[in-house]
Parts: structure tokens; sequence; C-alpha cells
């Protein structure tokens, strides 16, 4: 008999180490997520993953499953959070949907179609932030940026080059390229890099291409982010 | 505990139909529309909503809208509103329809979030203006226009729930003809409006 | 890469050669270059980055999260004055316009000549004898016109520090009441000769016996702790005295550490003898160091003492040093996965947990990390048993404990009881009257008012790391729970979502009530802020940041009300101030060029 | 021409009415007159108030972004706005040349555009005037009340627009703000069931408009005496034509007559604007006044759009809607037709072309064809000039060496467009209003003449703004004596 919690009082079978969100989408349950992917361990920092386990929020990326706990994740209250996380997340950059080349196919956006958010409610913050185009295939718009850090860690752990990282702190946190110039031109970045092709948003992205792929054909517009990511899963 | 009425969590309610033809109601509702500082493609969607028109006629009445001659809004059972807030008289005409208009719409992302043209909030007004009216090739007598007539733009493009209590919201740039009319039988109808099965959209 | 040698090259080796181009000690090795030219410059840390095998974006990263680090020109004359709820009480926002003016600067931004920039920042940790600041890193105390004018007049002159008259730099200790802790006097090593005697496991039993639990505030049993890593697999084990004490309003740490270092010290030996430690690291607030050279001094003097060193007090096998380290203005390293990130040369970003440090900390070695009291106590422990500490004190709660008081009270200072003492007797002690209401925990701690008073000092009432702020009848509990906001703004690490953006959102609000465009559903607003931070966030730092709020809102929802101007909507912003730069631009001034930004007879 | 009203010599002391919002156009703007005691028109003028900023904020985005993001200058036809960009981006991805495919589904899209703008504009705005009188009451003088009095019309204008909206979605992929076009081609081609979709309903868009002609004609012929003379005033006339002299509204070159119908200036290629167009800015108008460079702008200003279009091509490519421009030149006796609401008689032209142009177009297999993309050598800068529904509208960028916009100047039809309409508004005023007891009915004569001009308000204010029409009398010394509700 392999171990199992209750999912939204379904169970959920799991293997000794697994977080709740690995056994869930495993087992065709979807629970949210921006900062998680399946390559990297959990980092945990975009929130959108939250379950009551146990009565208590924990990350269920972070949060290693345990036999009979009963966790909450498909409920008014849990969703409601994840739309505060999502509208936090939209207030915080300028997320110009209509002239993002990244639209149908942003992960935020899918989530915020997933969860109903019809209004980013908060004051918007409008940061002035900078557009990086120095690389000759690559642009940086960091406008969009969620802070997720796969760009950081594909960079890091995959590719070898650690061309990315977080600076400042607080609000003021943002992403730096390793070059003393500030420019992705002055790294070794390079459009075959894993953390080229990593972005959930619409960061980092191929020069050219723009709206190349027509309405109708982008990732999210044929099918939600719970079904494609449950997809995934299966395949 | 926002101003707005989202649809929060209200995922049992998950049966109403897709823009099903909607009971006359008692009387008809009053509805204005404005476009603030937006581009009028909420206002063509509204219109995409095609032969609908002629049924959503049956169940409403215009107040002050851009396709009648009604120059300020009187009190209204619904008001929509395109575009976000630029300059002084948006904020007039936003607070006139507050005042009058029972349910309050943001319709479209430049009223939700100050849409595209909010991408000049990052930069000072100054610099905005005389780029365009002073300092470029092919101008004459550059200046910047300052006549009375004319309302002083903002520092920063607002949403409109930034300047005034909005009750609900319909996001996208614009939001499309079936969104629109989806969103609007709900509404008369009675239902708090949902956008399902793929009308919810940004861009 | 664009590189230019940085200036002082020969000095950058130097350093790298102190901290043995070991890249864990970045962040020492950033300190200590920012010390050459009163900031970094870029070539600067592409320098380090390259000495150290590091991607110089990591580096830049690590500058960028400490605010005492800077990576741009920052004045010769660094001056930032403490900014709690206590400084503001004491006038620190007049004392530090009186300053700038007299400089003819503004607050944040260098002054052309780059003489002198001046700011404000967290808590210094001189409640007592505030308002205080830092120049240069170096503390200054109970600072008012007269002061402010020399120093001045100093900074004008470009006196170098060292010759500032040295009673500026004379820190009080303001001891008020002593009780078991502060009234032991120990030969250093006293404590150490009983605990090998009784032998690791005997040592550790008295702990159990003990009852201790961690002063920091979360009250965690200290021998759980030490056994859980004794019991970790993984070499060698590491044993971290936090003396990050960040936390709004307390300053013991910086007493015993001013006073009983050798208490302290000890504690961390005890600890390793307990755990089998070999290494030991005192992780110093960037505040505190003032008290940097005479900590190393004793650390020498027990070292020459066989205190610490190889085969300690003679025993075989029991090894165990310290060293040192120095934080640089981040409240968040408190936090102890943060701090260990800090020590090992990182931004101190809260690890996932679990794995805890005590299997999984340091360099992922098992980590003990302990409050600065918390080893102090062990050695009253040692000396006197673990029954007789556990019989002081409540059921829960063994032992005493220091509570650093400041705010409207004659006799600010420290003072140690006996675990379980009422608020009112302490509020009676240290001279307060007409007191509104008490701020025990600092910033994440708990607002009590006075029908709370009769609660008890004990982890089973209301439990503290030792911040006790006052505030009388006259002062504003909105305003003190807005200082509060800020401060937690500012401290984020900006890690996860809800602490990042929610922080900065609620600082929104409060600053939106106090600009006068409050409006009843921003009340609502907030209320949800406060419990999505407190259910979603990462650490404790974003799920305490509401705790200010949360209480008085409940307590004194009058000081928010009276705030409204409106009991429906109301914007965030001032409607016709953002017409003034369209105004401006055309010269008009009818009335059309104007909106109210309150809009009359609406709400 | 005359400024004679532009500004009153002594503005002190004078009545003030203004017309805010002008409604039953596609922005916002306002009308204000100055009155002197006895009524007479001392001032006439039409501003446009609001301010956006793109020519601004374009600058350092991305220039594969801008087609996207310029359309939501507007939202009547963006595609006018997509397709200039494209045009002008095409150079700096080194296409000079599109394929077949990409050329004429970005036709198809232009023509639709043109179809559902010019029924939108005829059917939902205008024809209430001209079915009901500009003095009809306000309560029938919309949509709903033609849909009330005359349903067939009514139902025929919306189907004409959702036939034009459906063409722009199969080949944009949305009705508003579509993204089918990039620089260098488009992103999609039709499938054949798309084609059989809109050739199900081509055929009877062509019979409808050929009805919405001859409706304008009738219009225009049952009362010469107002529909001639009604804001009269004459002008230049501008816009592109096909190299051989035929209507073009996708491509060409520049072309000018002046007002008695001589070719003045003709062959300027679209790179060459600047040499040609300089634009004025009026301290009382976020809308800059365009005029011929070398001919001053006392003389240099012009109308564009329909009416200019009609007259200042050769011939119309297509059989039909030629027939119906023979029909209209012979209208004008051998003079050129300067009568505003000749505007929306030549706008039906326009449409019936434009269904005939989708009609033919299905036809071609080449819009199935996946040969969608050409590139070539990087330049760095591009104009691109089309024919929108109001009128010729011009993109001009420039693109630095790391792919950003550093450059955006953009001309859109109203602009070109400013001074006419201040002109008819005038005109207006000094033939209907002055020395008259002002009513709603009359302010709507103003109005009237604006919407002939079919002014996209929005596209307008792409500088920052926008257009509202309140009227307010105001006593000698300034305070407010009377207030017309417009419309109220």
């Amino acid at each position: 008999m392999s171990k199992q919690f209750l999912l939204d009082g379904q169970p959920v079978p799991f293997e000794d180490g697994q977080s709740i969100l690995e056994a869930a989408r495993k087992a065709g349950h979807y629970i949210p997520s921006l900062c998680w992917h399946k390559d990297f361990p959990a980092h945990g920092s975009c929130k959108l993953c939250i379950v009551k386990a146990a009565g208590r929020h924990v990350s269920a990326c972070a949060t290693p499953a345990k036999e009979g706990w009963e966790v909450e994740s498909n409920t008014p209250e849990m969703n409601g959070e994840r739309r505060a996380l999502l509208q936090m997340l939209f207030v915080e950059g300028n997320h110009f949907c209509p002239s993002c080349e990244k639209s149908g196919s942003c992960e935020l956006q899918a989530l915020g179609y997933e969860y109903e958010m019809l209004t980013s409610r908060f004051r918007h913050f409008y940061p002035d932030r900078p557009v990086d185009a120095s690389h000759p295939d690559v642009l940086l718009d960091f406008n969009r940026c969620i802070f997720c850090e796969l760009c950081v860690r594909a960079s890091r752990d995959v590719d070898g080059k650690s061309v990315f990282a977080l600076t400042g702190r607080g609000i003021n946190k943002h992403l730096v390229v390793n070059a003393e110039s500030g420019r992705l031109a002055d790294t070794d970045f390079s459009k075959d890099d894993l953390a080229a092709h990593i972005c959930p948003v619409g960061v980092i992205l191929h020069k050219g291409p723009g709206f190349a792929v027509p309405i109708g054909e982008r990732t999210y517009d044929a099918a939600s982010i719970r079904s494609q990511k449950l997809k995934e899963e299966e395949s | 505990m926002s101003p707005a009425r989202p649809p929060e969590g209200a995922r049992t309610a998950a049966r109403e139909g897709g823009g099903s033809p909607v009971s006359a109601p008692a009387r008809k509702l009053r509805v204005a529309t404005t476009s603030l500082a937006g581009c009028f493609g909420c206002h063509m969607s509204f219109l995409d909503i095609d032969e609908h028109l002629f049924e959503l006629v049956e169940l409403i009445e215009f107040d002050r809208s851009p396709l009648t001659d009604i120059k300020e809004v009187g009190p209204c059972d619904i008001g929509l509103i395109e575009g976000g807030v630029c300059n002084a008289e948006n904020v007039h005409v936003l607070r006139a329809f507050r005042r009058n208009c029972k349910t309050l719409i943001a319709l479209g992302a430049c009223a939700v979030n100050g849409g595209l043209p909010a991408q000049r909030n990052h930069l000072p007004l100054s610099e905005c203006l005389r780029e365009v009216y002073q300092f470029r090739p092919g101008i004459a007598n550059g200046q910047i226009p300052n006549d009375p007539e004319l309302p002083l733009p903002l520092d920063k493009v607002r949403p409109i729930h930034e300047v005034v209590r909005i009750d609900y919201f319909l996001p996208g740039c614009p939001p499309s003809g079936p969104a629109i009319w989806k969103f609007l039988t709900d509404l008369i109808a009675g239902r708090t409006p949902r956008l399902t099965g793929g009308l919810l959209h940004y861009d | 890469m664009h590189t230019q040698a940085p200036t002082p090259c020969s000095a950058l080796d130097g350093i790298l050669q102190h901290h043995g181009h070991r890249p864990t000690e970045l962040l020492q090795i950033l300190i200590n270059a920012q010390q050459l030219e009163g900031w970094l410059p870029a070539p600067t840390l592409t320098y380090l980055a390259r000495a150290l095998h590091l991607p110089r974006a990591r580096v830049e990263g690590v500058a960028g999260f400490y605010s005492f680090l800077y990576t741009r020109p920052a004045g010769r004359f660094r001056v930032l004055f403490s900014d709690n709820i206590t400084d503001r009480m004491l006038g620190n926002a007049e004392l530090m316009d009186a300053l700038c003016r007299k400089l003819w600067i503004e607050p944040g931004k260098l002054s052309e000549d780059g003489l002198v920039s001046i700011d404000a920042t967290s808590c210094t940790g001189l409640c007592d004898q505030g308002p205080a600041m830092l120049v240069n890193g170096r503390a200054i105390g109970q600072l008012n016109h007269r002061r402010i004018n020399e120093i001045a007049e100093l900074i004008r002159q470009q006196r170098p520090l060292a010759q500032w008259p040295s009673e500026y730099f004379h820190i009080d200790d303001n001891i008020r009441r002593r009780d078991a802790l502060l009234n032991l006097d120990m030969k250093p090593g006293a404590a150490l000769a009983s605990a090998i005697a009784r032998g690791r496991a005997g040592w550790l039993a008295e702990m159990q016996a003990s009852n201790l639990r961690g002063r920091g505030g979360a009250g965690f049993a200290t021998a759980v702790k030490w056994s859980s890593a004794r019991n970790a697999p993984g070499e060698p084990k590491v044993i971290v005295c936090n003396a990050d004490e960040g936390e709004p309003g307390t300053f013991k740490d910086r007493v015993l550490l001013n006073t009983y270092a050798d208490l302290v010290f000890e504690g961390m030996t005890l600890a390793a003898w307990a755990v089998g430690a070999s290494e030991g690291f005192l992780y110093l607030r960037g505040e505190y160091s003032h008290l940097l050279p005479q900590l190393e001094a004793v650390l020498a003097r027990r070292r020459a003492e066989g205190l610490l060193g190889m085969r300690i007090l003679h025993e075989p096998g029991f090894d165990f040093d310290i060293r040192i380290h120095l934080g640089a203005g981040a409240y968040v390293c408190g936090e102890e996965s943060a701090l260990i990130e800090s020590l090992e040369g990182k931004r101190g970003t809260p690890r996932i947990r679990p794995p805890f440090p005590v299997t999984c900390g340091y360099l992922g070695r098992p980590t003990v990390v302990n409050n600065v009291e918390t080893l102090a106590k062990t050695c009253l422990i040692a000396l006197q048993g673990g029954e007789a500490f556990a019989a002081t004190g409540t059921a829960q709660s063994a032992g005493t404990k220091l509570l650093s008081i400041s705010g409207d009270c004659a006799a600010p200072g420290i003072y140690e009881y006996p675990f379980g003492v009422s608020i009112a007797r302490v509020l009676e002690d240290c001279g307060a009257s007409d007191t509104q209401a008490v701020q025990v925990g600092g910033a994440s701690g708990i607002c009590l008012a006075g029908y709370e008073f009769q609660r008890r000092i004990a982890y089973e009432d209301v439990p503290t790391a030792g911040a006790f702020m006052i505030f009388d009848g006259t002062r504003d509990l909105f305003e003190v729970a807005r200082s509060f906001v800020h401060f937690f703004t500012h401290e984020s690490c900006g890690f996860c979502t809800p602490c990042r953006v929610g922080t900065a959102l609620l600082k929104g609000f409060m600053d939106k009530l106090a600009d006068g465009h409050g409006a009843q559903a921003d009340l609502a607003d907030i209320d949800w802020l406060d419990r999505l931070l407190k259910n979603a966030s990462h650490c404790g730092l974003g799920s305490a940041a509401p705790n200010p709020v949360i209480d008085t809102l409940q307590k004194f929802r009058p000081a928010y009300e009276r705030r409204l101007v409106s009991l429906d909507f109301e914007p965030a912003f001032d409607l016709d101030a953002a017409l003034a730069e369209a105004r401006q631009l055309t010269a008009r001034d009818d009335p059309g060029a104007h909106l109210h930004t309150h809009e009359e007879g609406t709400s | 021409m005359s400024f004679e009203l532009e500004t009153a010599v002594n503005r002190e002391g004078l009545r003030r009415v203004a017309i805010d919002p002008v409604s039953r156009v596609e922005g916002h703007g306002k009308v204000t007159l100055l009155l002197d005691e006895a009524g007479h028109v001392k001032e006439a003028r039409l501003h446009i108030v609001e301010f956006r900023g793109f020519e601004k904020f374009i600058q350092g985005r991305p220039y594969w972004e801008v087609p996207v993001m310029v359309q939501r200058l507007c939202g009547i036809c963006p595609v006018s706005h997509h397709l200039a960009a494209a045009k002008a981006l095409d150079p700096v991805v080194g296409a000079l040349t599109l394929t077949p495919t990409a050329e004429k589904i970005r036709r198809l899209m232009h023509y639709g555009q043109i179809l559902q703008s010019h029924a939108l504009h005829f059917f939902h705005l205008s024809s209430p005037d001209l079915l009901f009188g500009f003095e009809s009451p306000v309560q029938q003088r919309n949509i709903v009340g033609v849909a009330a009095a005359h349903p067939e019309v009514a139902r025929q204008g919306v189907l004409l627009r959702k036939f034009g909206q459906e063409v722009i979605r199969i080949t944009a992929g949305k009705r508003v703000h579509g993204t089918g076009a990039v620089p260098g081609g488009v992103n999609k081609s039709l499938t054949a069931a798309e084609r059989d979709e809109l050739l199900a309903d081509a055929d009877q868009m062509i019979a409808w408009s050929r009805d919405a002609v001859h409706l304008a004609r009738r219009l225009h012929e049952s009362d010469r005496a107002l529909y001639d003379e009604f804001g009269l005033f004459r002008s230049h006339l501008f816009s592109l034509v096909r190299a051989d002299g035929a209507m073009d509204l996708y491509d060409g070159h520049l072309r000018l007559r002046d007002a008695r119908g001589h070719i003045v200036r003709d062959g300027i290629p679209c790179a060459d604007y600047e040499q040609h167009i300089v634009e004025e800015v009026k301290s009382w108008s976020y809308m800059k006044f365009p005029f011929m460079k070398d001919l001053g702008p006392a003389r240099g200003w012009y109308k564009v759009g329909p009416l200019a279009r009609v007259q200042n091509c050769d011939f119309i490519p297509s059989a039909l809607a030629e027939i119906e421009r023979q029909a209209f030149i012979a209208h004008g006796e051998g003079e050129p037709v300067h009568a505003p609401l000749a505007y929306h008689w030549a706008r039906m032209i326009e449409m019936l072309h434009a269904a005939e142009v989708i009609r033919s177009l299905l036809d071609d297999p080449d819009l199935l064809s996946n040969q969608r993309m050409n590139e070539g050598t990087k330049g760095r800068e591009g104009v691109g000039i089309i024919e929108a529904p109001r009128g010729t509208l011009i993109h001009h960028y420039r693109v630095d060496d790391d792919d950003l916009v550093s450059y955006c100047n953009l001309i859109v039809s109203t602009t070109h467009n400013n001074q006419a309409m201040n002109e008819a508004v005038r005109q207006v005023a000094r033939r209907y209003l002055d020395g008259r007891q002002l009513t709603e009915g009359l302010l709507n004569h103003i109005e009237v003449a604006i919407r002939a001009f079919d002014p996209c308000l929005s596209c307008a204010t792409h500088a920052l703004g926008k257009m509202p029409l309140v009227v307010e009398l105001l006593t000698a010394d300034g305070s407010l004596a009377d207030r017309v509700a417009h419309g109220g």
C-alpha cells in the first residue's frame, strides 16, 4: 500500500519525499504554480501553490506530503488568496497584455484567467523598469519580471553560466545580468541556453518573431493552463 | 472587502447559460456609456454583439453614449466606462457617471488597469508633451497647447478604480462582443456576471 | 566586459588575503572593501568576483541586498538616523531635518561635493538613549540640537571620525534591574569546566532538566535543538550565536555583548560541547560593529586561556573556535535560515524549511542557531544545575528574561525579571505613567492596551524577545503602527510575493490614511491584506508584518477612523497635485486647471 | 480660405457656447463658439481635448511590437494603424516586397476594415441625421430610432459591419486589435473553410452596399440645396493613388489636387512625406494642423478621406463602384464636389468598392498559401502610408541598432482634416447660427458637419488626448447665463 493524503477530499497517493504539488499533479489534480518547474528543486517564492495542509497554510511545492493529511486547495478561500497574489504580481510590474508578444502563452496571464481575476484591484505601482535590447538574439523586458528565478536557476544550474541574479531587496528587488556594464550583450548568454527558453512571462524574448503565432494557436488559447499543465504531467 | 464585487469563488454556480436570451425585466434598464482615455475599441466591441443589438434595445434604453446625442449622464441603472483617466475632464465625467449610475462597470483594459496609455506613466509628462508638440521635425509654431478649453493631462494615467468606486470589471482589449453580451445579459437577468468558457481575456 | 581595474587593487588583495579568498566570506569582504572608498564601485565588484571565482552578478546581488552596502557613491560621511518609533517620539525627524538644512542637502541624496549623505535607517538598538544615528557605521546616541550643530561643523570641517569627541561614541548599558544572569559574576571557563565534568551526555541532560527555551522569541526548547544537531549526520557541526538584534525596540544583546561577552562565548562553547561542534560564528548586526574590537579581544583572551581552540580545557577532542561575522543592515537575517545564507556570503533570503538548520544548516552541516541571551543563560545552568534554573519563572517559562525598555517611562534600559512578571509591574518599576499601550516583542510582537496590563511575560501568555516599548496617552497608535509597517516594507527581502508586494501595499494604505485620503473601504482592504500576509508569507517577517496593524485596528480603531474622509471611497492620490506638472507647463491657473481631490457631497 | 472665425478679435465680453462632447463621432472632442450680444458668431473652434502620448512612449519598445501596440490608438480603424505600422516596418526586416499571400491577406484585412468602418459611420452614426432631419427629436436621432423607423436599413447596416468585422477576425485573429500583420508579412493565411465562410455572404454585401450608395445618392439629390451647400468650403484634396492613377486604399503614392480639381502634386513617394507636410501646433487644440510646406499654412491645407479619394483617383478598379464614381463626378458638373455632406455618398461608393475587392480577393488561391514572410537586409527606418477609412494615415519609424524604436511620427487621418472640419464648423455657424436663438437642433447642425468627415477622434488624440459637445452661455463678464443641455 502506498501512502496517501486527501486533497479536497480526494485520495492522492505519494512516495516519501514527494511534495504535495508533485503528488497532486501526478494524480491528475492541478495545483497552480509560477516559480515551480519539474526539473528544478522547489523555490517557493510565488506562493500560487499555497494550500491548507492540516489547517496550516503551506507552499505545496515545498512541503513534503504526509500520510493522512487533509489538504485544501481548490476552495473558494484558497482560490481567493491566489487571485489576490496574482493581483499583487500584476500591480507591481508593468503587465500590458494587449501589446505583449507573450500574451496567450504567458503563465501569469493564464493563471489570471484560471482564477477569474477581473481586476488587479490594488494601486498600480507603474515602476520604471528598463528594456535591455543589447544582445543580438534576445531581448529582456524587465517590466514583466515576477522574480520566479527560473532563469537564474537554469543559467546557473544547467547552462553553467550564471548570467542572471537578483539584487536589491523588497519591492526594489530586480534582475541583473552578469556584466559590469549591466548589458546582456556583455555576458556569455546564448539564445540556445535553457535560460533563454524558461521564462514563464514575457521578460526573456527571442528577437524578431514577435507576434508570429496567430491568435487561436497560442499556448493557452485552446486549453486552460490547468489542462495544459496536467497534460504535460502525463507526457 | 474590495470596492468591486468580483465573483469570488463562485465556482459552484457554473451552470448559467452563456449569453442565453433573456426575458425582459419589468422595465427597461437605462444604460449610459462613455469613453475616457480609450480608443473606442470597447464601444466597437459592444457593437460586435451584432444582431443582438436589436434584442438588447428591447431590454435597455440608452442614456448618454457616443451612440446618442445625450450629452450629460442622467440617473441610470448601468454605466459602462471605457478608457482610463488621463485628464481633468475624464475625472469630471467619471464622477458624473458614479453619481448617476447604480452599477458602474470598468469596460476594457484601459479602464481596468490604464491600458496602453499608461505606458507613459514612467515618463515625466513634460517630456511627453514637449516631445510631441515642441521638439520634433516637421512642426510649425511648436508650443504646448494651453487654452483653458483644453483639459489638463494628469501626471499619470489611472485605472478608473483608483478614482471612483467601481462595481464590476470586464477586462480585455477590448472584451469581445460575446463577452460583453454574456456580461450584460447576466447583469440584466440579475445574475452576478461571470466570464466563463474562454470569454475572459486581457488582450 | 568593460573592466577598469579598481584603484585600490592592492588593498583589495589584502582584504581577500585576510579572508582566505573564501566565497563564504563575501559579505565580510564587501564590508571591508567598502571601507576603502565609502562605497563599492562597479569595478571593485568585478575585481572581487574574479578573485573569488564567483559570477559577478552574484556579487552584485549580495551588494545590493544589504542596506549598509552602497553600490553608488555615498559620501565620505554617511549619516544614518535611527528611525524606530522611539526615535521618532524623541524628535529624530526634526534633528535630521536640521542637519540636512545645515549641510544643504536632501535626505537620501549625496551632497554635490561627495562629502556627506544623510538618510534614515531601521532601529539601531539605542532606544534607551535615543535619538540615535550611525556615522560611517559608528553609533552616536542622545542626539539633541546642540550635538547636531557640532556634528554639522565636524562634517563641514571634514574632521575624521577618530578626532570627534569620544563622548559621542559612549554608550551606556543602562542596567536597571538585575536578577540571576546580570548578577552572575563568573570566572571565564568555570561553566565550561562544570559541563565538561558532567560529560557531553550529562551536560545535555542538565540542559533538558533546565527547560531553557530560546530567548529570541520563538521559545523552542534549547536542549531539543542541541540534541537534534548532535544526532544529525554531517561534520563539522556548527554553533551560531544570533546577535543580529534587529527587532525594533530591543537592545539587550548589545548590553550582554558589551559587558557579558564571556558569558555569551562560554555559552557558545557549552553548546559546542553538547553538540560536538567545532566551528562557531557570532553573527553581529552591522549596527553593533562598534563592539567588534572588544569582542575580538575577548576571543583572543579566551584562546590564550585555552577556552577556545584545540583541546579546550585540555579535553581531548574538544576543539572549537569562534569567528565573528558582521551583518550589514538586514533585519531579515535575524531569521535563522536567512542568517545562515548571509554567513555563507549570500543574500539573506530565508530558506525553505524543512530541512531545518539543525540537520542542514551552514554549508549543509548540522547547525545550532541560538540567541545571545539563550547562550548566556546556559552558563547559569552549567554552574547551578538545570533544576535550580527551572525553579524560577513559570511552568512553561523557566528562568529570567531581559527586557529592553524604552519609550514613555522615567528609566529606560535593561530589566531582568523572572518569567511571569506582569506588564503592570514592569510599568511601575520603570516609572511609566498614563500608559496607553505597550508594544511587547518589537514591531512583530503584540500591542497591549490598558485592559491587558495584568498579562504576564511568559511563553504561555505574552512571549517576547525582550522589546518593551511604552506609549503614553499623548501618543497616536496609528502612527506607531504605520512606522512599523514602514519598517517591514523596508526590511522585506522581497523573496515571496505576499511579503514583497503586500508590505508595500499595506504601507500604501497606511500612508493613504495618514495623508488624509482614507475611506471606509480602505479598512476592509487593510484587513484583507493583513490576513493574506499572515497566511501566505514565506517566513516570519511577512507573517508578522501585519501584527501591529491587526492589533491597533482591533484595540485602537478610532485612531484609524478619525482619519477617514469618506465613508465610501476616496482616491489614494491628490488629484489636484496630479495636474501640477501640466499647470506648470502651460502656465495655467484657471479654475479648469484644478481638481478637487475629495468630491463634495458624494461620500 | 479664411481663418476669419478662428480667433475673435476681442474675446472679452463674448458669450461662450460649447458643444461638449461632440456625439455620434468616434472619439471625444468639443466645439466652442463665442457670440456677441446680438448673437453673431465671432469665433468657432473644434478642440481636440485629449492627449495620449503614443509617439513618445513607443520609443524604446522593440519594433516588432509596434504594429500590435499602435492599433490601440483607435478601436474603430485599428487595422489601418496595424497595417501602416507593419508597412513602415517591412523595410526594417528587409522585406522590400511582400509575398503575394502576405500582400493579399493584408489587403483583405484592410478592405474589411474599410467596409465595417464605413458601414458603422453611415448607418450607426450619421443616418439618423440624414433620415430624420438635423432638428429631429434627440430621443429618435440614433441607431435605435433608425431600427424602429427603418428596420431593414438598420439591419443591413449592422450586417454589413458584421461582415467587415468577420473579414478582420479571420485575417487578424480578432475583430478589434488582432495580430495578423507582422513586419515582413502576416502570421496566418486563410483556411478553405474560412474563405468559404466569407464567400457565403460576399455577394449579398455587394448588393447591400450598392443599395447604400443609392440611398446616399437619393438623399443627396432629394435636397440639393441643402446637401450641396451645407458647410461648403473649397480646399485641396489629398490621398494615395495607385501608380496608374487608380483608387488604392492600401498602397500607392501621394497626390494633391487643388480646389479646382487640377493635379498640383503627383507621384510623391511615401518615404518623402516629410519634405511636403508640416504640422502646425495651435494653443487651443491637442490636434495639430498639417499643411503643404511649400503652400504655407494659409493655403496649404486640404481634405482627405472618401470625398478626396473618390475625386483624386482617375478611376476605381472595380466595376460597380466605378459606375457609381462616374455618377458622383457627373454631379459636380465639371467642378470638384466640396460639399461636406457629399462625404457620405463618396463613403458609400468606397464601401461598395471594398465589398467588390473582398469578393474578388476571396477567389485568389494565394490566400491559402503558407508563403507568408519575406526578409532581407535589415533597415533602420520606414514610412508606412495607408488610406484609412477617414483618410491618409502616415506612420514613420526609426529603429536603433538594438532593434528598439528611436523615433516615431504619426499623422492620422483626422489630423489631416483638422483645418477642414474647423472650416466646416465655421461655415455652418455663420450660415445657421449667426444672430439666432440657439436651440439643440441648431447646435446639432454643427455636429452634422463634423460627422460628415467621420472624424476619428480616438486616432486624433494619439498625442496624449480626447474629444468631448456642453452649451454654456456666458454673460459679458464671463459668468454663466444659460446652459443648453445639448440633447439632454
